[in-house]
């Protein structure tokens, strides 16, 4: 009766899914990562608006738009192009200074996508190798590390902003750095989490039995499996930096003339909501624009990275 | 088990308050003397050293900090620069102002996001999810003073509904707590979403309408709840971050909360009162985490404090 | 086929539930249409018990949900004809369908903790029904809920009431379950793999518990199982699905005794048998008294003890003896069964041989070198091959990467080296050699498993430890991979140890058996002795929980009083124009 | 307080103003609104009004004082003013007052008032005596401003102290405090006993509303009746609402480039300065950021502002073509030239910097602005890094004189010297006649702008937004007493 299990399996096999993985070798992702982002209605109006934002982004100087900080008497508080007293040179308007809007937008979304960029990337290495230490390392690390967060959870940022603008002056970079001390600690958190959920998966423990390198049990085991989760987080996290920065531009000190940023636009602007409404929804619309592609950008890595879906 | 968990705050609460009196201590003393922005234009540099020797600020920064912190253990909080009086009642009477917008702002938000949410959620992929989506992006994307100065021009100014700014009686109350709670709402509405998603997927809300009981008592009673846990971390997460004072929204509606006062404080390096507003917040985080795993337990009986 | 009758059904009655032609579609999602399930005829009666068999897949809980109408959303549901206690399934609106469930037809879900609402008391759960079905007050509720639970053989119902379902243990909550489907006085119950994740004694119980309600209440009951031992024990009819369609239906004795369908023989073959020493020790080999003297053994463990610490409460913390002064050896060229019930530490042992925890205190002599000491053997030696397939296998390698990992960093393989041994594990452990490209979610169960193996194999070790390498899968994919791990042995002398839940495969593949109980070893000893002649109650115990796949050795014999036509008037449900 | 919070909202005054009063303690802020707020609450010795345009003393608590030799002050105090518990004020008020700025150095006063008194002497419940330690013409000065109001000596002299004290303090004014809500309101309730009569309103509430597009909202729908500050672009909204209009009047406020001039810097040479005064268009700036709200000027004090040079004036001070040359002559075509400035500080400072930042680029510099943070801002001029040129906004100051104060100069000039200009510092004091003092104050400034230290740009006007219901033409010193806030 035990004869039942030695024997081989006498019926036909369903089919296979994948009669012939040749087509697999060698592997496409550059292929696979574009067709699952033109089969993604979000994500592809998510990375075709952040792409153009990117682009004129890039191109700023080589358009054919006015000079951002050409100020000019004669042309302040002009309606965009569509209304009365619009004119064509300044198609969405100008400022109280004369200055065109349009050309400030996309001078401007530099700086804006710059702070946003590097400051996540910033704040999520930090993180991330926090994280991974307090995670991996757990005890005393994991502690001091773990109320640190708290600590820094707690103080206020401008705190932070003040110290490094008399210490370091300000600008775009001290902005990043702020910005990133202040921020990590969301990184960390999720990193942390990411690697007790992790680090107690079988996999993990087979490749232990399988007496892998330390950085090896890192860079292949853990890293691929946590980074999802902090990749989505960092997409969603670049929207709110930029918003970050823009209310710190209300406070005074986000970035300052003579760089140009969205947020310094619509803190500026915000006095004249009521009589040149203009100056600040244009770069408002802007913003909400790219935090929007953004977070369309998110949602379908999300997907695209859990590779449980199809 | 609420002992123990309260055991666990009093142990937590030490080291954090430490660390965070230390590194608040470092920045104000790396921000410069405060002097230079108390001293009045016309005065000279003598006056202003008189000033900098009245408030000890002339020792060296280890005498001052272990200065403060033994003043502290023995109850004498500081003296803030910049009123002149102790700092405690400083920071204590701006605190009802704070957790009244706080609490305003978090019923304004779940009472938006948690309908939406579920809404979305039991009509995955149709128009009102749609909707709910783009409603909860635009949310997130748009500044807060943006949004508050536009709901003052629309409802203040236009409409004439609702006072414009400042605090006071219930209607005051409205503008602020809206701006805060879309913010929140928007975050919120999404994980409501995605965890209501989830639970409706499980076996017991399989179980529960096989049972033939009505469907709202499966979505309201049997999935509401467990999808609830993950509400309460965010708005507890989102209460933490309103307990420091929603500076932008502070400012615009001219509320007089921890926000404004911290910065002020901040600005004029008021050192005592940075230090009481950035231990009061450490506290009533810690008090807040507290009330969340309470909260967790009386919703889920599995979880132990 | 429309409505002709099913062979072997009692005739000239009305059944509880009876499908025609039934069929289950799923629109795909870009067009066309997925057959859940097709064509299938079912017919269940009072107080008969049908089970349903068939592998993982095949629609057994499709055809179960559409008499609740809880299928797939989007799901169209078709049937020449569909009438459940007199109602026809076809035309119900939405209300009907609410009035339906619960009164007429109550349901038993596989996995009893995540069945069960965590967060809501028991005296909750089965309180709603009572009160929805059935209208009773508040304090009716209480009294017959109390009551139910009693019925199933609860003891101290009443406490239970107001406790929650995570501080129930398994067969507890697979009895409330059944309190809750029982509660509305259903005409049909069904059972979807009700004992699946119980442990075989608390299976038993339950299993007993189903065959009495459906005595005493003369409910039919349609039970969902991949296990054909259970059908044997319990079943008065069986039918058996594949890939949607029904293969063969016909009383239990006749389709054990001769098997129709070629699907249906192949199943009953592999189905599980009690071994023959249990039934009759006599038959028992007596173990080669020369291996016992026979020099070093390969393992040695010796007085292994294991503490967990768990955050506990305010100051300290709980610990969990896991270990408890464990020794055994294990000669080479042997296999070890590892058996003892859920949390008895099996895995716990395996995790120290393998060296991914470390012992309180004891030591583990591997070849006669100690594991823990400072001159530490090779490890490689000792590999390990995981209970779930999918979690053990890092989801973001492709297979050539993970089955190649183990030859470790330091012997520095090109990719063509790298390829060809992944190749040719692929190949021992049968699988074909195109997949070493693909990633973990892209095989099934068993392939995910074979590729685990290769990965153990890769280093060629000497000592391979499978923890419930086959509990995961499906029973004949099961049978694949033990026979596999059989024929590796051989071919690689292995020495193995084998831990897993059915003491029958335990049996099969093993020389010696151990038996653990709360990390203690209350038994070891060669497998005939253990199983034929068990010294210690605990390993008795678990030895009488085998079931035997033979439906004339039923260890459920009941009552098959005839019972009338539905008792209770049922209401009237409220219906919409056919739908078909 | 409860009468406060009843009192009809056609009896009550709502003042917005930019920030929250920063102490009741009338000696311990450097706060215009904050003075603006307590001056409801104490009442100065004299007080300062500028019928014409000119600041004179009129009486306040003292009927009347005099001095033969600007040593020796007498003044004779009211005999029928009673602090808000019911005690009668007296002489011995007044020195105490005086003697507490004096001691405490915590007290933000103390390091600019009452600095040449030596001694208060009480010579009858309502004489008193004040002696300096030299000729002072300016002490009147100190009786007025910040640290000027008087306190109740019986009050504060108690074992509680100042901290009590001030948590519901008492003054002799025609308002009673009611409540401070901190970053909020100060609220104020009539006291009908007050010396001068009834006062006017019922109750006056001082808020606080730090953002602009909000305190022109409140404005708007009447929810304030003064509100401070509007910027010029929301004048029109103002204007056109058919409740509010606009008022703007002079207030004792410059905005002056300070240009630093030592080695090094480009600025060091005398041409480069002189161009760059040459290059700023101040009519164009005054017309078009100010909107026309503020005065084009060389000099460094309003004309109300005793000491004050007139011929200090735009005209003629516009010469871009010259400016270029010059620039050109120093060989300095394209040199970098930083200008800080802060932003929202003053009403269009960082807008006035980014005007002279374009002329000073027209003019062939290669000028940048750099934006700081107000504390920043005052951390780094104290440290001495700023741009070699930054925008200051000094104010409140009632009398030239503080030019020739050489501890503030090294402040804000640290770098620049002028042997006259030290030597007419030390003259002034002894300056035989009032007209002698103000002929050395004319010249300290002609001195100090001929040298480019510091370059005038404008006299900035104050625009607030005056509800309909009420009547009130501003003051030169910025402060809105309740009681000149009348009804119509
Ligand atoms: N929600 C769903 N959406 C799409 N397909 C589904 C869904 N649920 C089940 N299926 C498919 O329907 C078929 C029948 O599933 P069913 O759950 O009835 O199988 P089963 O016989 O109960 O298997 P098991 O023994 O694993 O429980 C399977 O191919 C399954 O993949
Ligand atoms: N990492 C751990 N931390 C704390 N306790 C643990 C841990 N792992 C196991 N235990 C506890 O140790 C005991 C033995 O667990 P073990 O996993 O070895 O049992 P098992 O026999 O393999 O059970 P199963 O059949 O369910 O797999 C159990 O009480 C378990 O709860
Ligand atoms: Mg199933
Ligand atoms: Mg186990």
């Amino acid at each position: 009766m035990t004869q039942s299990l030695m024997t081989d399996t006498r019926l036909p096999k369903d089919t296979e899914p994948y009669v012939d993985d040749a087509h697999r070798q060698p592997a496409r992702p550059l292929r696979d990562f574009l067709a699952s982002l033109l089969s993604s209605k979000s994500g592809l109006v998510g990375a075709v608006l952040l792409a153009a934002i990117v682009l004129i982004t890039l191109s700023a100087d080589i358009l054919p738009i006015a000079d951002p900080q050409k100020r000019s008497l004669s042309t302040r508080y002009l309606p965009p192009v569509w209304l009365e007293r619009g004119v064509i040179a300044h198609p969405l308007g100008t400022d109280g200074q004369g200055r065109d809007i349009l050309a400030r937008i996309i001078h401007g979304a530099r700086s804006s996508v710059i702070v946003g960029v590097s400051a996540v990337l910033l704040s999520g290495i930090l993180g991330l190798v926090l994280g991974l230490l307090a995670g991996l390392r757990g005890g005393v690390i994991d502690l001091v590390l773990m109320r640190l967060v708290d600590a820094i959870l707690a103080i206020p940022a401008m705190l932070f902003m003040l110290v490094v603008a008399l210490v370091v002056g300000s600008g775009i970079a001290p902005l990043i750095v702020v910005i990133a001390l202040t921020n990590w600690v969301v990184y960390t958190r999720i990193v942390r989490a990411e690697v007790l959920r992790v680090k107690d998966l079988e996999f993990v423990a087979a490749a232990r039995v399988s007496r892998v390198r330390v950085t090896t049990l890192i860079l292949r085991h853990l890293l691929p499996n946590i980074l999802p989760a902090v990749v989505v987080v960092a997409t969603l996290n670049v929207g709110t930096v930029i918003l970050t920065e823009s209310s710190l531009s209300f406070l005074g000190f986000g970035i300052q003339p003579p760089q140009i940023s969205w947020g310094q636009m619509l803190a500026d602007g915000r006095q004249q909501l009521a009589t040149s409404w203009w100056i600040s929804t244009f770069p408002g619309i802007a913003l909400t624009m790219t935090v929007f592609s953004i977070i369309l950008l998110g949602d379908w890595l999300r997907d695209y990275l859990d590779p449980r879906l199809p | 088990m609420i002992l123990t968990a309260f055991g666990r705050l009093l142990l937590q609460a030490v080291p954090v308050l430490f660390t965070v009196s230390l590194i608040v201590f470092i920045l104000v003393f790396l921000a410069g003397d405060p002097t230079v922005m108390m001293i009045p234009d016309d005065a000279t540099e003598a006056d202003r050293l008189a000033l900098v020797a009245a408030w000890g600020l002339d020792q060296p920064p280890h005498v001052q900090y272990l200065r403060y912190m033994s003043n502290i253990l023995s109850g004498d909080f500081g003296t803030s620069y910049s009123y002149g009086t102790s700092a405690l009642p400083i920071v204590l009477d701006r605190l009802p102002a704070t957790l009244l917008l706080t609490a305003a702002a978090m019923v304004v938000a779940i009472a938006i996001a948690v309908p939406a949410g579920i809404l979305a959620a039991l009509n995955r992929n149709s128009a009102i999810d749609l909707a709910v989506s783009g409603a909860s992006v635009l949310g997130k994307a748009m500044p807060n003073f943006w949004v508050g100065i536009m709901l003052i021009l629309i409802f203040g100014v236009q409409l004439r509904l609702l006072p414009v700014s400042g605090s006071g009686t219930f209607a005051h109350l409205i503008l602020p707590a809206v701006t805060l709670g879309t913010a929140f709402a928007a975050d919120l509405a999404k994980l409501v979403r995605a965890s209501m998603l989830e639970t409706l997927g499980q076996d017991y809300i399989r179980t529960a309408y096989a049972k033939g009981i009505p469907d709202w008592i499966v979505i309201g009673k049997h999935a509401l709840r467990n999808a609830a846990i993950p509400t309460v971390t965010m708005t507890s997460l989102n209460v933490i971050a309103l307990l420091g004072g929603a500076l932008v929204t502070e400012t615009v509606f001219a509320w007089p909360g921890l926000g404004q006062l911290i910065v002020n404080a901040i600005y004029t390096k008021d050192m005592a009162v940075i230090q009481i507003a950035v231990f009061v917040i450490t506290v009533m985080t810690l008090l807040v985490n507290f009330g969340t795993d309470i909260v967790y337990r009386l919703i889920d009986p599995r979880i132990r404090l | 086929m429309s409505t002709q009758a099913i062979p072997n059904s009692p005739a000239g009655k009305e059944p509880v539930l009876r499908y025609r032609n039934a069929s289950v579609v799923l629109p795909r999602p870009r067009g066309g249409d997925l057959p859940l399930i097709r064509g299938v005829d079912l017919d269940v009666y009072r107080n008969e018990i049908v089970a349903l068999v068939g592998e993982s897949g095949s629609g057994k809980t499709m055809t179960a949900l559409s008499t609740l109408r809880l299928l797939p959303q989007n799901a169209r549901f078709s049937a020449d004809e569909a009438v459940l206690n007199g109602h026809d399934l076809r035309s119900l609106n939405a209300r009907g369908w609410r009035a339906l469930r619960g009164s007429h037809v109550g349901i038993v879900f596989q996995e009893p903790l995540s069945s069960l609402n965590p967060v809501l008391t028991i005296g909750d759960q089965i309180g709603e029904v009572l009160y929805h079905k059935r209208g009773l007050s508040r304090r009716q509720r209480r009294a017959e809920a109390t009551d139910l639970l009693a019925r199933m053989g609860l003891a101290r119902p009443a406490q239970l009431l107001d406790e929650y379902p995570f501080q129930l243990s398994g067969g507890m909550r697979q009895r409330v379950m059944l309190a809750i489907a029982m509660a509305g006085e259903p005409a049909l119950l069904i059972a979807d793999e009700p004992t699946t994740a119980l442990d075989n004694s608390v299976q038993a119980q339950v299993l007993e518990l189903i065959v009495s309600t459906a005595a005493d209440t003369g409910v039919g009951v349609l039970m969902i199982t991949h296990d054909l031992s259970v059908v044997a024990q319990v079943a008065d009819r069986v039918a058996v699905m594949r890939h949607g369609e029904m293969v063969e239906t016909g009383d239990v004795r006749e389709v054990f005794r001769a098997p129709k369908a070629a699907y249906t023989r192949h199943l009953i073959d592999l189905a599980p048998r009690i071994p023959a020493v249990v039934r009759d020790p006599a038959t028992a080999q007596t173990p080669p008294a020369a291996d016992a003297a026979a020099g070093t053994p390969l393992l040695e463990l010796r007085n292994v003890t294991k503490h967990y610490v768990q955050p506990g409460n305010f100051w300290g913390s709980r610990t969990t003896l896991a270990l408890d002064n464990v020794s055994l050896s294990l000669a080479e060229g042997k296999t070890l069964g590892l058996v003892g019930e859920s949390g008895s530490g099996k895995s716990s042992l395996a995790r120290i041989i393998i060296g991914l925890s470390k012992p309180d205190s004891g030591a583990v002599l591997f070849d006669g070198r100690d594991l823990f000491g400072p001159e530490q053997a090779r490890r490689s030696d000792v590999q390990i091959v995981f209970q779930d397939p999918l979690s053990s296998l890092n989801p973001r390698m492709r297979i050539v990467d993970i089955v190649t990992e183990p030859l470790g960093e330091k012997q520095r393989l090109t990719r063509d080296q790298r390829r060809h041994e992944a190749e040719t594990l692929l190949e021992t452990v049968g699988l074909p050699r195109h997949m070493i490209s693909r990633f973990p979610h892209e095989l099934s169960g068993g392939q995910r498993q074979r590729v685990g193996i290769a990965r153990a194999l890769s280093v060629r070790p000497r000592l391979l430890i499978c923890d419930e390498p086959v509990s995961a899968l499906d029973v004949s994919v099961q049978a694949e991979i033990i026979a596999l791990l059989q024929r590796l042995r051989e071919e690689f002398r292995l020495t193995t140890i084998f831990i897993a839940h059915g003491l029958d495969s335990v049996y099969a593949v093993s020389d010696d058996i151990v038996v653990l109980e709360k990390g203690r070893v209350v038994e070891h000893g060669h497998r005939d002795t253990v199983f034929g002649s068990p010294q210690h109650p605990y390993t008795r115990k678990l030895i009488d929980a085998i079931l035997d796949s033979d439906p004339d050795n039923s260890r459920f014999k009941r009552d098959k009083a005839d019972y009338p036509q539905a008792a209770r008037v049922s209401t009237q449900l409220e219906q919409t124009s056919p739908i078909i | 307080t409860t009468a406060a919070r009843a009192a009809p909202r056609s009896e009550t005054l709502i003042i917005a103003q930019g920030n929250d009063i920063l102490s009741l303690d009338p000696a311990n802020h450097e706060n215009n609104s904050t003075e603006s707020g307590l001056i409801n609450i104490y009442d100065y010795l004299v007080r300062k009004e500028f019928p014409n345009g000119e600041m004179t003393f009129v009486p306040g608590l003292a009927k009347s004082w005099k001095s033969d030799d600007l040593i020796t002050w007498e003044f004779e105090l009211r005999d029928d003013v009673k602090w808000h518990d019911g005690t009668p004020f007296t002489a011995d008020d007044v020195k105490f007052t005086i003697e507490r700025v004096k001691a405490d150095q915590k007290l933000l006063s103390s390091a600019v008032k009452f600095r040449t008194v030596e001694q208060v002497n009480v010579l009858g419940p309502h004489r008193v005596q004040v002696v300096t330690s030299r000729r002072d013409p300016l002490l009147l000065h100190n009786f007025v401003g910040n640290g000027g109001l008087i306190l109740p000596k019986h009050a504060l002299e108690t074992p509680e102290g100042a901290e009590k004290f001030f948590a519901k303090p008492i003054g002799t004014g025609p308002y009673r405090f009611t409540e401070w809500r901190k970053g909020d309101r100060l609220v104020l309730e009539r006291n009908p006993e007050w010396w001068e009569g009834t006062p006017h309103w019922e109750s006056v509430i001082v808020r606080a509303i730090p953002e602009t597009t909000t305190r022109v909202a409140e404005a708007l729908t009447g929810g304030v009746d003064i509100a401070v500050n509007i910027p010029p672009e929301d004048i029109t909204r103002v204007e056109q609402n058919p409740d509010t209009g606009i008022i703007s009047f002079n207030i004792a406020r410059n905005f002056a480039l300070h240009v630093r001039n030592e080695d090094g810097k480009v600025t060091s040479d005398p041409r480069v300065r002189e161009a760059i005064d040459l290059a700023i268009n101040r009519k164009e700036i005054a017309e078009i950021v100010a909107e026309g709200y503020a005065t084009p000027t060389r000099g460094l004090f309003p004309a109300e502002i005793p000491g004050n040079n007139p011929d200090l004036t735009a005209e003629n001070a516009f010469d871009p073509e010259r400016a270029r040359k010059l620039i050109e002559e120093a060989g300095v075509v394209g040199a970098p030239i930083k200008l800080s400035t802060p932003s929202g500080r003053w009403t269009k400072d960082r807008e006035v910097s980014e005007a002279i930042v374009g002329y000073l680029q027209d003019a062939g510099l290669d000028a940048q602005i750099e934006v700081q943070e107000w504390s920043v801002y005052n951390s780094r001029r104290d440290a001495d890094t700023l741009g070699e040129l930054y925008l200051w906004g000094m104010g409140s100051y009632t009398d030239a004189s503080v030019i020739l104060n050489l501890a503030l100069l090294r402040r804000f000039n640290p770098h620049w010297t002028n042997e006259e200009f030290v030597s007419l510092s030390k003259e002034i004091d002894q300056a035989p006649t009032e007209e002698a003092r103000q002929a050395i104050l004319r010249r300290a400034q002609e001195i100090i702008t001929g040298d480019r230290a510091r370059i005038g740009i404008l006299y900035p006007k104050a625009i607030h937004s005056v509800n309909n219901r009420v009547n009130f033409a501003g003051r030169f010193d910025e402060m809105i007493p309740a009681e000149q806030v009348r009804r119509k």
